[in-house]
């Protein structure tokens, strides 16, 4: 104990990205409140995106003029290190993309507070009202997202949780179609992950009590050094990790992710599906390789059965869905589990690096990928808004021939076809585990590939091979900005299919000096 | 004696014998892509190619004999087949030659015929291509130096007959046939296949030369190779087991009959035995087993001769029977060669004839084939009559005609290897008497038993004249050949000589037998068929009479052994594989999908049993993880 | 001596989140949510006694602010949900499943 | 000069060219495509001139960093295998085309749908360029990534313009396959890992695993893939499906072409990577090989649809091909080569004329057909000429390697397994495959005309123009193989090599006059 007051150092340099998020964040809202309701959209979305981009920016400023931090950020609250930095940059860039598609209006309700059918929402319809606060909802759930995956301890990494959470309850609910599945939608989402944190919470709660401190580091230093407080570390480990599975959606706490998927308006579907998972992974590796790296002997069994669960309850599940969304949500629960596998494959350093590497790249293109899929989604409509039910979608390939072209290829992206990102995501992540000795679940990864695959086909299928129903949906002009989302998407997904070599590069420099302590 | 040494030849005639082959395969080819721009003249093109080749079959055997007699084996190296496995060359040497004589002579003789028999078939361009893609196979058959080229001739043969037996395919019977003789040669074919590859692990050669040279050295695997070759030769010759598809052969046009399935093609069994008697030779196995095919062979082919009432066949069992003479003695070793050989040619005339003949009735009759339909044609068919007549003397053994030369050297060899394989070959020839006057004084003597519609005639020059030279043949070929041994002699350099050749005993006990025999049922069939009413319609006759016509159950054996078991085969293993291994496959599929269907469940959609599921998630994650920390 | 401190957190977590599974009304189950957090602030608060430093109480505060926001954002989506549905049990909201 | 390179950019390029066609414009698409690919055949015979197999294994090697992160390389070249093969597809593919000429206009009897004539044209093309992407690859990653990826525009071919159960058959043929790569990948990721080598180059990896156990299973996941691309007994039962329901032109490339791959990959890779693991597998592979010849055959027999009995005739020479690589000697092997090449083109025109005959009959069913013979006599002609093909008539091409295949087998030393029994079961296969040619043959073409064949029109000029080369080959091939044999043996002799096996001695060896022998 030292009796003199030290200030602590916040080294706002390598912290500007998230400041400047959550600045903007602040902004949006004083703009929601002081702004007229006509403005407001003028000055959120160019403010979102500055916002975003100028945080893209910064990182690139970091990583190539100040060069990669050494050393945790914050007094030890922040690790701003390679594999953070990547992941942040993959988070701007998807919610970047994803804020493209948030600026059609048209998934968006009026006046949440408005009853669904009612004369209020009528008129506001008619009035043309917008909820422009989903702009600085969305910049603190990205924000939150970036602490996430950044945070050093797990004090910080929990309020990043609810930071990045609580913005998303409520943003689910505000789909302007289906405002019963999409409340629905919000209020499982927030049950359960109130839920979920609750257990993190106390897991960390028992954590602390192990160690004493909830930095990662110091409970990496605990493990060695404290004694006989096992079933306290193994609680809290096993609490802790199913707050963080909670939010990548394995099983078997994946019940969540279709039902919110499925409920929420598609932009937040596909923001969740990419940017949540992205910084979930991030916040996961941190907490079990670097607080918990040394007691890999005693997680790795447990993850191997959930990685094993996950993937092939995802896969199984998602071949007799009938909703394309309720579909990509179990695609994304098989996905977790591919992940996962990197996850376990852990050895010595270099080992280490070459999975983490597998696991950013991975993140990269799926996030990627996932955006566009959803994007396509989101002009495949109907009377009733997006034609959700996959019998709606046959014979799309011969009224919009490019477009379930593009699709198709997210598919088979999703699928892991050779020449598309995706497969050199899955091999990346597949080839770490090989080496890492986890061959048993490399190859339950790719049976369940392959179950996976099924549902990917017959999606194509239904768009390619059979033909039109009489009253099929009408494909929606898409506005300038999903249509900049499909052609991104499907340009990454090409490039990063046929030339993955810079990206893969990028990953690897970046994972290269692993997480900081 | 040992066969001659083998040595490469270049340059003179025989240099380009190859040219044999070519020309009657550029036939076909032209008159098979020249469409119906050919049709005019399509068939002479036909007769004359054959006649081309016959000609360079000539020049090469007369400058073959000019050659010393111990230098008469001439390979002429063609090129490299399969690198490093098979050299295409033509062993020229007095066996290919002398089938290369009878194909060619009695091929263009037949292509002659044909001219006047086809002319009225709208197809008959077609037909004159298919003759000669027969000609050009065959001759590669007897000409190639090795085994390989050897079997593509036979097949090729077979694919020649295939399509001749078919030729009018629109009738479903002929298109049977065609199928039925390609498969069971198919079945021959399966083992004389095997037979060369016992042959390349053996050798690793297939070179006749090297090969049939070593045969007789010590762990030669001589009597399998010996017994795979036979069963090649039974296919193709129509021997016990193979020999049911020889019968319906018969669908096919007349002249086709009378080249492939009795002049030449049938015979190819009996060339590969005897050109490959050196593995025989070393199986004494094998060679009984050759002897004793024959023999079945001959007296089989007979009983189903007597009991036919189709012209074609009887022929046709006849056919049967005398390759069955010519296994016998090709079975016997070289002492049995040149009667085989011999028998061969000579029945290649008489046998050609007597078909031709046959196919000149048909031609008269409106193409009826039942015998009984027939009688008293001698009258209106003169030179018919006098040609037919003149091979079915041959046939029967009339002294000093072709048959009674070559028929009796096999019997005597046979009763001197074995005398029961002679007295059964005795036997054979007595129902030869039989069933050969049974056919003649059907169709020529007795009572005109015509359709009444029929108005017979004797056929056009273009038919006749092949019919009277081929009796030529039929009457002096056998002298020609047995008489002084001239025949073994020259085929000697080629497939060796006994150290004694046999002696000609014209008044030995069986040579008498066998005239008394012959005598006594041409006699028998005068009495029945010449003298007396023939009913129109067949009488049930005995269990032994229906045992023959049904062609001794052969056709029932195989359909109750190998072709329903087949069918029931064939449907079993579709069954099988569609609910058996696609079935599961399939059941994999949808028993994933069903899981799926079952499985989804679980998300009931209420949050709170979402929550449940967690929170037992979390209580199994945290046992797993204490179980796992204190192990 | 810290030992029943830590008990009784457990005993209110799991009180929490037994309240979870078995209450059908919103605001309840959201509560019992609350209850967990809180449990959680207890053993923290116990565990930072023990350990004698102040992480512990500092991070209960922090959980507490969290917990009020949680409070806003649950409270607003599931009046939202009464308002359009005019019940607040979790189990009406029941249209996606499977 | 790049030539494989060239090769493969070439269909690609003119795929991209077919697609951006303005609408509307089928016919030049038609022709485009047709260009672009008789382009790519007449470079790939410059090539195959230029190529000499005494210059060391590989020939126009080319090899660039591709993804260094994974040890991976663009590396193509070819050996005397890879080229024969490369020309297969390259001549296959024009015939090809000009067959399929109408296959989605929807003119056919059956009337199908009108679908997009360029996008079919396209596919045929980016197909071209993965066909010969895979057997040019010397990189087992790159070999992989084609493996995969050229599933994806067949799957396209035939769920787009196949028969009735298209999207079955599309869906079945793509899973099965995928899934049986993704075995492979799991090998292929464990080679490189095991191997330690850090790269993916072939030349570099063989003999690279040492460990009986490892090569033994990564032996299986490589083998599995293939067994179900070739594909053997039992991993069959999706080409009857995928074969009869694909558009003709499209079956042609898949059972000529795309299953080849599978066999290909036995030789190239099974073989010399997993040279123990090879010789201890013989049984096992030898048995289901045998099993395929007859069962293949029988249930060929027993089809009533005329894609389907090809496609099933294809699963009994697919048997050959596997018992000939398997067999490991240089004759078989080479046979076995040759026989990936002979039932490209035989099969080809089997598939072809067969689909001529559905386009105008409307029917793949054999029942409604009888007497074709009779009113279109060239059809039926060919349609015999390419029968007996696969029934391997000598002095077709079929007959050379088939019987390569066997008597390499019958006198294969190999581990002393035995192969005389092998042979002698697979030999059956030539009465089979009479039974089912000659039968289906009967049904269709001859006996009197059936009512519904009887306005058929034989053969028009363009399919004469299709059917031509084929049968050329068929026959040419079938009495001079040496070309493509002495292009051949140098590779397989090469393979063996590294496999180390005994060569064929014979038992009783005759000096042969002519040198041949060994």
């Amino acid at each position: 104990m030292n009796n003199t007051f030290q200030a602590p150092t916040i080294e706002y340099g390598q912290l500007a990205p998230l400041l400047l998020v959550f600045g903007a964040a602040v902004v949006g809202v004083l703009i929601e409140a002081f702004a007229p309701r006509y403005l407001r959209k003028s000055f959120q979305v160019p403010l979102t995106f500055v916002s975003l981009l100028g945080a893209f920016a910064l990182i690139l400023v970091q990583v190539f003029v100040s060069g990669v931090p050494t050393a945790p950020a914050a007094m030890g609250a922040v690790a701003v290190d390679g594999p953070s930095l990547f992941i942040w940059g993959v988070i701007l860039i998807l919610a970047a993309v994803s804020v493209l598609l948030i600026t059609d209006d048209d998934h968006f309700v009026p006046q949440a507070a408005a009853v669904p059918g009612s004369a209020e929402e009528d008129d506001a319809l008619a009035e043309g009202a917008a909820h422009t606060e989903v702009y600085p909802l969305v910049l603190f759930a990205v924000g939150g997202m970036l602490l996430f995956a950044a945070s050093n301890d797990l004090l910080m990494m929990f309020v990043a949780l609810e930071v990045m959470s609580l913005p998303l309850y409520l943003l689910c609910g505000l789909a302007r179609r289906r405002r019963l599945l999409s409340q629905e939608a919000s209020v499982k989402y927030f049950l359960l992950g109130a839920f979920s944190s609750g257990f993190f919470l106390y897991g960390m709660a028992l954590i602390y009590g192990f160690a004493g401190t909830v930095d990662l580091a110091g409970i990496s230093r605990a493990l060695g050094t404290v004694s006989g407080q096992d079933p306290l570390l193994l609680i809290g480990t096993a609490l802790l990790g199913v707050g963080l599975l909670f939010k990548i959606g394995a099983a078997p706490f994946q019940a969540w992710k279709p039902d919110v998927y499925q409920g929420a308006p598609t932009p937040i579907t596909a923001l969740m599906a990419s940017g949540t998972l992205v910084a979930a992974f991030g916040a996961l590796l941190r907490v079990f390789w670097v607080a918990l790296g040394n007691l890999d002997w005693d997680w790795r069994p447990v993850m191997w059965g959930v990685a094993i669960l996950t993937m092939v309850l995802g896969a199984i599940l998602a071949i007799t869905q009938t909703d394309i969304k309720r579909m990509l949500a179990y695609s994304s629960i098989a996905h977790a589990g591919f992940l996962l596998v990197g996850v376990i494959a852990t050895g010595d350093a270099r080992q280490n690096a070459d999975a983490l590497s597998g696991i950013l790249f991975y993140l990269l293109v799926y996030g990627i990928t996932t955006v566009g899929a959803f994007a396509v989604v989101t002009v495949v409509r109907d009377a009733g808004g997006e034609a959700g039910h996959l019998s709606r979608w046959a014979g799309l390939g011969k009224r919009a021939p490019a477009l379930a072209g593009v699709f198709a290829f997210f598919l088979l992206a999703f699928a892991g076809i050779p020449l598309t990102s995706g497969f050199f995501g899955k091999y990346a992540v597949f080839a770490a585990a090989a080496t890492g000795g986890a061959l048993p679940l490399v190859i339950v990864g790719v049976v369940s590939s392959a179950v996976a695959a099924f549902f990917y086909v017959r999606v194509i299928v239904l768009m390619f091979f059979s033909e039109p129903a009489a009253d099929g949906p009408t494909i929606a002009v898409p506005s300038m900005g999903t249509a900049a989302v499909v052609t991104v998407a499907a340009a990454a997904t090409v490039v990063l299919g046929v030339f993955p070599e810079p990206v893969l590069r990028l990953a690897d420099q970046a994972a290269s000096t692993l997480f900081i302590r | 004696m040992e066969p001659a040494e083998i040595f490469p030849h270049s340059g003179g005639v025989i240099g380009v014998s190859w040219l044999m082959i070519a020309l009657p395969l550029l036939g076909a080819a032209i008159l098979l892509l020249g469409g119906r721009r050919t049709d005019r003249w399509g068939h002479f093109l036909g007769v004359a190619m054959s006649l081309a080749s016959f000609v360079v079959g000539v020049l090469t055997f007369v400058e073959l004999l000019g050659l010393g007699e111990e230098q008469r084996r001439r390979v002429v190296e063609l090129f490299e087949f399969i690198p490093g496995m098979v050299n295409m060359g033509l062993l020229v040497d007095p066996l290919s030659i002398s089938f290369v004589l009878l194909i060619t002579g009695v091929g263009s003789l037949i292509h002659i015929y044909s001219i006047g028999y086809m002319s009225h078939d709208p197809g008959r361009r077609r037909f004159f291509a298919y003759l000669n893609l027969f000609v050009a196979a065959m001759l590669l058959l007897v000409l190639a130096d090795n085994y390989v080229g050897m079997f593509i001739g036979w097949e090729g043969v077979g694919l020649a007959s295939y399509l001749l037996i078919g030729f009018w395919q629109h009738k479903p019977s002929a298109a049977t046939a065609a199928q039925k003789a390609f498969i069971v040669n198919r079945v021959g074919d399966f083992g004389l296949l095997v037979a060369m590859f016992l042959i390349w692990t053996t050798f690793g050669s297939f070179a006749y030369g090297p090969v049939l040279g070593a045969a007789g050295d010590a762990n030669v695997p001589a009597t399998a190779i010996g017994l795979l070759l036979l069963l090649g030769a039974c296919g193709k010759s129509a021997q016990l087991p193979l020999q049911s598809w020889l019968l319906d052969a018969m669908e096919g046009p007349t002249p086709v009959s009378a080249l492939i399935h009795a002049a030449t093609m049938v015979t190819a069994g009996v060339y590969l035995i005897v050109r490959s008697g050196a593995f025989f030779q070393a199986a004494p196995t094998a060679q009984l087993v050759v002897t004793i095919v024959g023999v079945a062979t001959l007296l089989a082919g007979a009983i189903i001769g007597t009991a036919k009432d189709d012209i074609k066949k009887a022929l046709a069992g006849s056919t049967m029977s005398q390759i069955g003479y010519m296994v016998l003695a090709a079975g016997l070793g070289p002492i049995g060669y040149a009667f085989a050989i011999a028998h061969l040619i000579t029945h290649g005339f008489f046998k050609a004839s007597m078909f031709l003949g046959a196919g000149s009735v048909m031609h008269a009759m409106n193409d009826e084939v039942d015998m009984r339909k027939y009688g008293g044609l001698a009258s209106v068919m003169k030179v018919t009559w006098a040609t037919f007549g003149l091979g079915y003397l041959a046939i029967i053994g009339f002294p000093l005609l072709s048959g009674y030369w070559t028929k009796d050297g096999i019997i005597e060899a046979a009763m001197e290897h074995s005398p029961i394989l002679g007295w059964l070959a005795v036997i054979g020839a007595g129902l030869t008497g039989f069933y050969m006057s049974r056919v003649f004084f059907m169709t020529f003597h007795g009572k005109r038993r015509w359709a009444e519609d029929a108005h017979p005639h004797e056929s056009p020059a273009v038919m006749t004249w092949p019919l009277i030279l081929l009796s030529i043949g039929s009457v002096f070929g056998g002298a020609f050949l047995i008489v002084g041994n001239r025949f073994m002699t020259f085929l000697s350099p080629a497939v060796g000589a006994p150290e004694e050749p046999l002696g000609f005993h014209p008044f030995s006990v069986p040579g008498i037998t066998t005239l008394v025999l012959v005598a006594i049922g041409a006699g028998y069939a005068w009495t029945k068929y010449g003298r007396s009413e023939v009913p129109a319609v067949a009488p049930r006759g005995s269990f032994l009479t229906t045992f023959a016509r049904r062609d001794l159950y052969g056709d029932a054996l195989n359909e109750s052994l190998f072709m329903r078991p087949g069918q029931w085969l064939t449907r079993l293993a579709v069954f099988f594989d569609n609910r058996g291994v696609d079935g599961l496959v399939n059941g994999l599929a949808a028993g994933i999908g069903g899981s799926s269907g079952r499985l989804r469940r679980i998300q009931t959609g209420f949050a709170r049993s979402y929550a449940l599921s967690m929170l037992f998630g979390a209580a199994v994650v945290a046992g797993a993880l204490l179980l796992v920390g204190n192990l | 001596m810290t030992t029943h401190y830590l008990v009784l957190s457990a005993l209110l977590f799991s009180i929490g989140a037994v309240g979870v599974l078995v209450r059908r009304n919103a605001i309840v189950v959201f509560m019992c949510v609350e209850l967990m957090l809180n449990a959680c602030n207890l053993a923290f608060v116990t565990f930072a006694r023990q350990h004698g430093n102040l992480d512990g109480q500092i991070i209960a505060f922090f959980v507490m602010v969290v917990a009020a926001a949680e409070v806003v954002v649950g409270l607003a989506i599931i009046v939202t949900i009464f308002r359009t549905r005019r019940s607040a049990s979790v189990d009406d909201a029941n249209l996606l499943k499977y | 000069m790049p030539w494989l390179s060239i090769l493969i950019a070439v269909p690609v390029l003119g795929a991209v060219a077919v697609a951006l066609l303005p609408k509307g414009s089928d016919k030049a698409a038609k022709q485009l495509a047709l260009g672009v690919s008789l382009v790519v055949l007449v470079l790939t015979l410059v090539m195959a001139v230029q190529f000499a197999p005494g210059n060391g294994r590989w020939a126009f090697q080319e090899t660039y960093d591709w993804i260094p992160s994974f040890g991976v390389h663009y590396a193509v070249a070819v050996d005397g295998i890879a080229l024969v093969l490369i020309a297969l597809s390259a001549v296959l593919v024009p015939i090809v085309i000009l067959a399929s000429w109408h296959d989605a206009d929807g003119t056919g009897a059956d009337n199908p749908p009108k679908r997009s004539v360029k996008t079919y044209f396209s596919l045929l093309l980016v197909l071209e360029a993965m066909m010969i992407g895979v057997f040019a690859a010397t990189d087992i990653f790159l070999f992989y990534v084609f493996f995969e990826a050229m599933l994806i525009p067949m799957y396209f071919m035939i769920g787009s313009y196949g028969g009735a159960q298209r999207s079955y058959a599309a869906v079945k043929f793509l899973l099965y396959s995928l899934f049986g790569g993704l075995l492979m990948l799991v090998a292929v990721i464990a080679l490189y890992s095991i191997a330690g080598k850090s790269t993916f180059l072939f030349p570099e990896l063989i003999g690279a695993i040492q460990d009986p156990t490892t090569q033994k299973w990564l032996f299986a996941g490589f083998f599995i893939a293939f067994a179900i691309k070739a594909p053997l007994w039992p991993f069959h039962t999706w080409l009857p499906d995928a074969a009869a329901q694909a558009p003709a032109g499209a079956a042609v490339l898949l059972v000529g072409v795309l299953d080849k791959v599978g066999t290909y990959g036995m030789l190239r890779f099974c073989l010399e990577l997993f040279p123990d693991a090879s010789k201890f597998f013989i049984p096992l592979v030898v048995v289901l090989s045998v099993i395929g010849i007859v069962y293949g055959a029988i249930v060929a027999i027993g089809q009533t649809d005329m894609k389907r009995l090809i496609a099933y005739t294809s699963i009994s020479h697919f048997g050959f091909i596997a018992l000939g690589v398997f067999a490991m000697t240089a004759n078989s092997a080479a046979g076995a080569t040759l026989y990936m090449v002979n039932h490209g083109f035989s099969t080809g025109a089997l598939f072809l004329i067969a689909g001529f005959l559905i386009y105008r009959r409307g029917s793949s069913y054999i029942a409604d057909y009888g007497g074709v013979r009779n009113v279109a006599p060239l059809l039926a002609g060919t349609f015999l000429i390419a029968g007996l093909s696969g029934l391997s008539l000598p002095g077709l091409s079929s007959f050379v390697s088939e019987f390569m295949v066997l008597v390499g087998t019958f006198s294969s030393p190999v581990e002393n397994f035995g192969f005389e029994i092998p042979a002698i079961i697979g030999a059956t296969g030539v009465v089979l495959a009479a039974i089912y040619i000659l039968w289906m043959y009967k049904r269709v073409a001859t006996g009197p005309t059936a009512e519904s064949v009887s306005g058929m029109k034989d053969l028009n000029g363009r399919e004469k123009l299709v059917i031509v080369p084929l049968i050329a080959l068929i026959i040419g091939l079938g009495f001079y193989p040496k070309p493509l044999l002495d292009v051949i043996n140098p590779a397989v002799g090469t393979t063996l090599a590294n496999v180390s096996v005994p060569a064929f001695a014979p038992a009783h060896p005759v000096a042969d006059q002519k040198g041949a022998g060994q």
